[in-house]
């Protein structure tokens, strides 16, 4: 019965969607906005990448909220978790074979090499501070899957992270400060193509892949489950 | 035109799966389907027929007939947002499931009208 | 001055109580109130100059409609001011109250709800909308789950739920919006709707649909009917300065995004009948089911889907006049119902029960809280002196001189629903007043609470007496809502 | 190339529809993984090179990383 009534309200609703998409042709180009960033975006922020421009200059007050948001996870994640009960028998965990724990460790420093490799060229590649970000938690998850009782310290993760989100927002008041908009691109744009160009963009695309490396490998952090660290209430 | 189909597609199934399934991880999964699905729709929004991507990695680009490249910021958001969300609805499961037991939400009624 | 300080200022602070901690874990509880202490003064300072001329606030630097703005209109600043205020007593009385758990992180949370829902109604660009209403929900549902107990986990999982289906719908709407006219920027998008459909009564289908998946997200949100089952639960089973945050605030917050939507975005007048019997729908449903309950947090919380239901109502007649009664009984509903939770909060505090029959007598040993509790229920009801009353009598006036048969049986059910709210709201005054006392030992309520709770009472009074002040800018509010040409006059130059 | 991208999306969808009925939920987590995997293949074809880096590293990897981290701390089949 659930699932009959489910079907109709789905094919209603597919249906509504069939309507309204009509309107909007496939692979036609739409929009003005779009191709004013394409036009002018090297122009107007100095980074090749347009998708960069985009994130961090042109619509760079959402990316502080998507920061917002990563960091709200983290936070909500261990309060969720805080009050959890700890458990008296916890059986070792089996240590990993000779290979994973080899091969890790030797991939560990390029991972970490190449994904601040991605975040330090976002205005230039594709990729940026949260595809950067991304490969260093993973680059942890390696690490934690060849020493499951490596303890971290959360106070250090979250002295980073809070840093690193006030560094963005000083940044912001400092475009304020000198030019005259919250977030304004106040630094020498340079030569577009150059590593060092684009003005604030990569100097925040560093502290957001930081933050962004420093949050998802805290949640996995809290997630592989060391007992020992969790508090009860 | 057959993106449009996959991406409402995933949409459905992660909203049939929301409707008909009651275990909690099973209803994060749809979760996940729908926002997958949302990505791909937005992006094939910007999509222009023989566009290239919207980076000058090499001189001689044409930026008329690069893709709309609003949607892959605002796409790039949304799966920071929805990775965000997975993440508090999976630690929030891992506690439902030690202090019930279960992960049904079909069995877990302490709390009617 | 520049508002976007209301937004970054609570941000900073937020992400800056790591630091703190880390000198003096006493320092942590009292950045929330600095910080709301901070945006309530600037949000008042700013009110003559917004009454002239709304701000408009570039990020970034770009021309419109190709950055992000901020739009700071006479509503936006009525909002901002309102969850500054109550985030500032809400937190003042949070110094003594909340003593258990992590509190750092509680802290950190809480002030990032309220930027969350600043941000929201100060944006100027749907997608900001989005991103900003994500950090309110996200904060609500760990702040919901923050005691960690049976209850608030799974009141928290089904928030969880249906507000990320809620988000997804509304990034659908938002993505097919942006697929049609290929803009974010409200005023863009409003001119652009403008010239396309002019003035057409009937709605072409493929704006009426996303329309319909943005008013089905936000509606989850902003609780509206069908799509409240989350609401009782999750504001029951949060601690109590959350139920007052979340009850006075956070379900507004989707109540303001659906009205820019209906208002300045689509300006779709001829919807607005269908919405407002939604509306007394909402509010028929909330008020019988609060009548029915034992538990006083269930009751005040469906309480607020009825009180929802009848701004929601009110703004729906469509009139001036009724916006601003509409407005006005947000105010009330948001200090009312802020004061009601928080003085139920040490009433459960105290007596460990949140069942109504276990505060018999109360009202002689906590005088304070008890005090508080009637001017607040009082004050919702809408009898004369306060808040209430003012807000109540505009919309029964506005509905009336809308001279029409529907609106007359309409608000004929809303004078019904009002005498069952006042049936509830009796029936614990009288177990708190007239009840003999099962004799447990109950000590008063802390200075800080006791001060919140005059703060708030005197605002509730004084308002009731003299609300022209307040008024005059709601009226902008309202004006700023039916005048759609001027919004994007004021955004696009 | 058209029939390529064809393909890939109905791959895309059986593993959504797996994902949805298998009742073994480490089989079904792999398969939204997979899903997801795809989808960001589909967006290097639609020219955004970012958007799949993001799919591919947050979406698909670390996405099903924390499901079955999860899923190790509850219960496997539905």
């Amino acid at each position: 019965m659930k699932k009959i009534i489910a079907i109709l309200f789905l094919l209603v609703l597919s249906y509504g969607i069939y309507l309204s998409i009509n309107s909007i042709p496939f692979g036609v180009s739409k929009t003005k906005v779009g191709n004013y960033y394409n036009l002018n975006g090297v122009k107007d922020t100095g980074a090749n990448n347009i998708v960069t421009a985009v994130v961090l200059n042109y619509r760079g007050f959402d990316t502080l909220g998507e920061v917002t948001v990563l960091f709200l996870a983290v936070l909500g994640f261990s309060t969720i978790l805080f009050t959890m009960k700890k458990k008296k028998s916890d059986n070792m965990p089996t240590p990993p074979s000779l290979i994973l724990s080899i091969g890790c460790k030797f991939l560990f420093p390029f991972v970490l090499l190449f994904g601040i490799y991605i975040f330090i060229h976002g205005h230039l590649s594709p990729g940026g501070g949260f595809q950067g970000g991304a490969v260093i938690a993973s680059a942890f998850l390696l690490f934690y899957l060849v020493k499951p009782s490596e303890k971290s310290s959360k106070k250090s993760f979250q002295l980073i992270e809070s840093l690193s989100g006030m560094a963005f927002i000083v940044i912001g008041i400092l475009g304020l400060v000198f030019g005259n908009y919250f977030l304004s691109n106040f630094l020498p744009k340079g030569i577009a193509g150059k590593l060092i160009s684009a003005g604030i963009i990569p100097l925040i695309y560093i502290f957001i892949g930081i933050k962004v490396g420093s949050e998802l490998t805290g949640i996995i952090d809290r997630l592989m489950g060391k007992n020992n660290e969790k508090q009860v209430k | 035109m057959v993106y449009y189909i996959g991406a409402f597609g995933l949409i459905i199934i992660g909203l049939y799966v929301l409707m008909v399934k009651r275990n909690l991880i099973k209803m994060i999964i749809g979760i996940s389907l729908i926002n997958t699905g949302l990505n791909l729709f937005l992006i094939s929004v910007g999509f222009i027929k023989l566009g290239t991507a919207p980076i000058f990695s090499k001189p001689g680009l044409n930026p008329k007939i690069m893709v709309d490249p609003l949607p892959q910021a605002m796409v790039l958001t949304a799966i920071v947002i929805s990775v965000a969300t997975l993440a508090m609805a999976l630690a929030l499961a891992i506690r439902l499931y030690e202090h019930h037991g279960t992960l049904d939400m079909g069995k877990i009624k302490d709390q009617k009208w | 001055m520049n508002p976007v300080y209301l937004i970054i200022i609570p941000l900073l602070s937020a992400f800056s109580i790591p630091l703190f901690g880390l000198i003096s874990k006493k320092l942590v509880k009292f950045i929330p109130p600095l910080a709301m202490l901070f945006n309530a003064v600037y949000a008042i300072l700013l009110i003559p100059q917004i009454l002239k001329k709304p701000i408009v606030v570039l990020m970034g630097g770009y021309s419109l409609p190709f950055g992000i703005n901020l739009f700071v209109g006479p509503l936006g600043i009525i909002f901002t001011g309102v969850i500054a205020i109550i985030g500032f007593i809400v937190s003042f009385y949070a110094i003594n109250y909340i003593k258990e758990g992590d509190k750092e992180k509680y802290h950190m949370l809480y002030l990032l709800l309220l930027t969350g829902a600043t941000g929201a109604v100060l944006t100027g660009d749907i997608f900001n909308l989005f991103v900003f209403c994500e950090i309110l929900c996200i904060s609500s549902f760990a702040l919901v789950a923050d005691l960690g107990d049976k209850r608030s986990i799974e009141s928290s999982v089904k928030y969880l739920i249906q507000g990320s289906v809620g988000s997804g719908f509304m990034l659908l709407g938002i993505g097919l919006l942006y697929g049609q006219f290929g803009t974010l920027n409200m005023a863009h998008l409003a001119q652009i709707i403008t010239e396309k459909y002019g003035a057409a009564q009937s709605i072409p289908i493929d704006l009426f649909i996303p329309f319909v998946f943005v008013i089905i997200g936000f509606g989850i949100e902003g609780s509206i009917f069908p799509l409240n089952a989350w609401l009782p639960d999750a504001h029951s089973s949060a601690p109590s300065t959350i139920s007052a945050v979340l009850s006075g605030l956070a379900i507004e917050i989707g109540l303001y995004a659906i009205i820019r939507f209906v208002f300045t975005i689509f300006g779709i007048t001829s919807i607005l009948p269908a919405l407002a019997i939604l509306g007394l729908i909402t509010l028929v449903i909330g008020e019988i089911t609060a009548f029915a309950q034992a538990n006083i947090k269930r009751m005040l919380a469906y309480s607020s889907i009825g009180q929802l239901g009848l701004i929601f109502f009110a703004i729906s007649i469509g009139t001036s006049e009724a916006i601003t009664g509409g407005l006005f009984q947000f105010l009330t509903h948001a200090f009312s119902k802020a004061l009601l939770f928080l003085s139920v909060g040490y009433m459960i505090y105290r007596t460990k029960s949140m069942e109504i029959s276990s505060f018999k007598g109360i009202g002689k040993k906590m005088p304070f809280a008890s005090l508080a509790f009637l001017i607040g229920s009082f004050s919702l009801v809408g009898l004369p002196l306060f808040m209430g009353f003012s807000s109540k009598f505009i919309i029964v006036k506005s509905a009336i001189l809308k001279n029409s048969t529907l609106f007359n049986i309409l608000i004929m059910v809303v004078l019904l629903c009002t005498i069952i709210e006042g049936a509830y709201f009796f029936k614990v005054i009288q177990t708190i007043y007239f009840k003999k006392s099962n004799n447990i030992e109950i000590k008063k309520a802390p200075a800080t609470a006791v001060i919140a709770f005059f703060i708030l009472i005197i605002i509730i009074i004084g308002l009731g007496i003299y609300p022209n002040e307040v008024f005059k800018i709601l009226q902008c509010g309202a004006t700023e809502l039916l005048d759609k040409s001027q919004y994007i006059r004021s955004v696009l130059g | 190339m058209i029939y390529f991208t064809i393909i890939l999306i109905s791959i895309m969808l059986l593993c959504g529809i797996i994902a949805a009925i298998s009742k073994d939920l480490l089989f079904a987590v792999i398969a939204a993984g997979m899903a997801s995997f795809i989808t960001a293949i589909l967006f290097v074809f639609l020219q955004a090179p970012d958007v799949a880096m993001a799919e591919a590293s947050i979406g698909a990897a670390l996405v099903t990383a924390l499901f079955v981290l999860a899923l190790k701390k509850t219960k496997r089949s539905e």
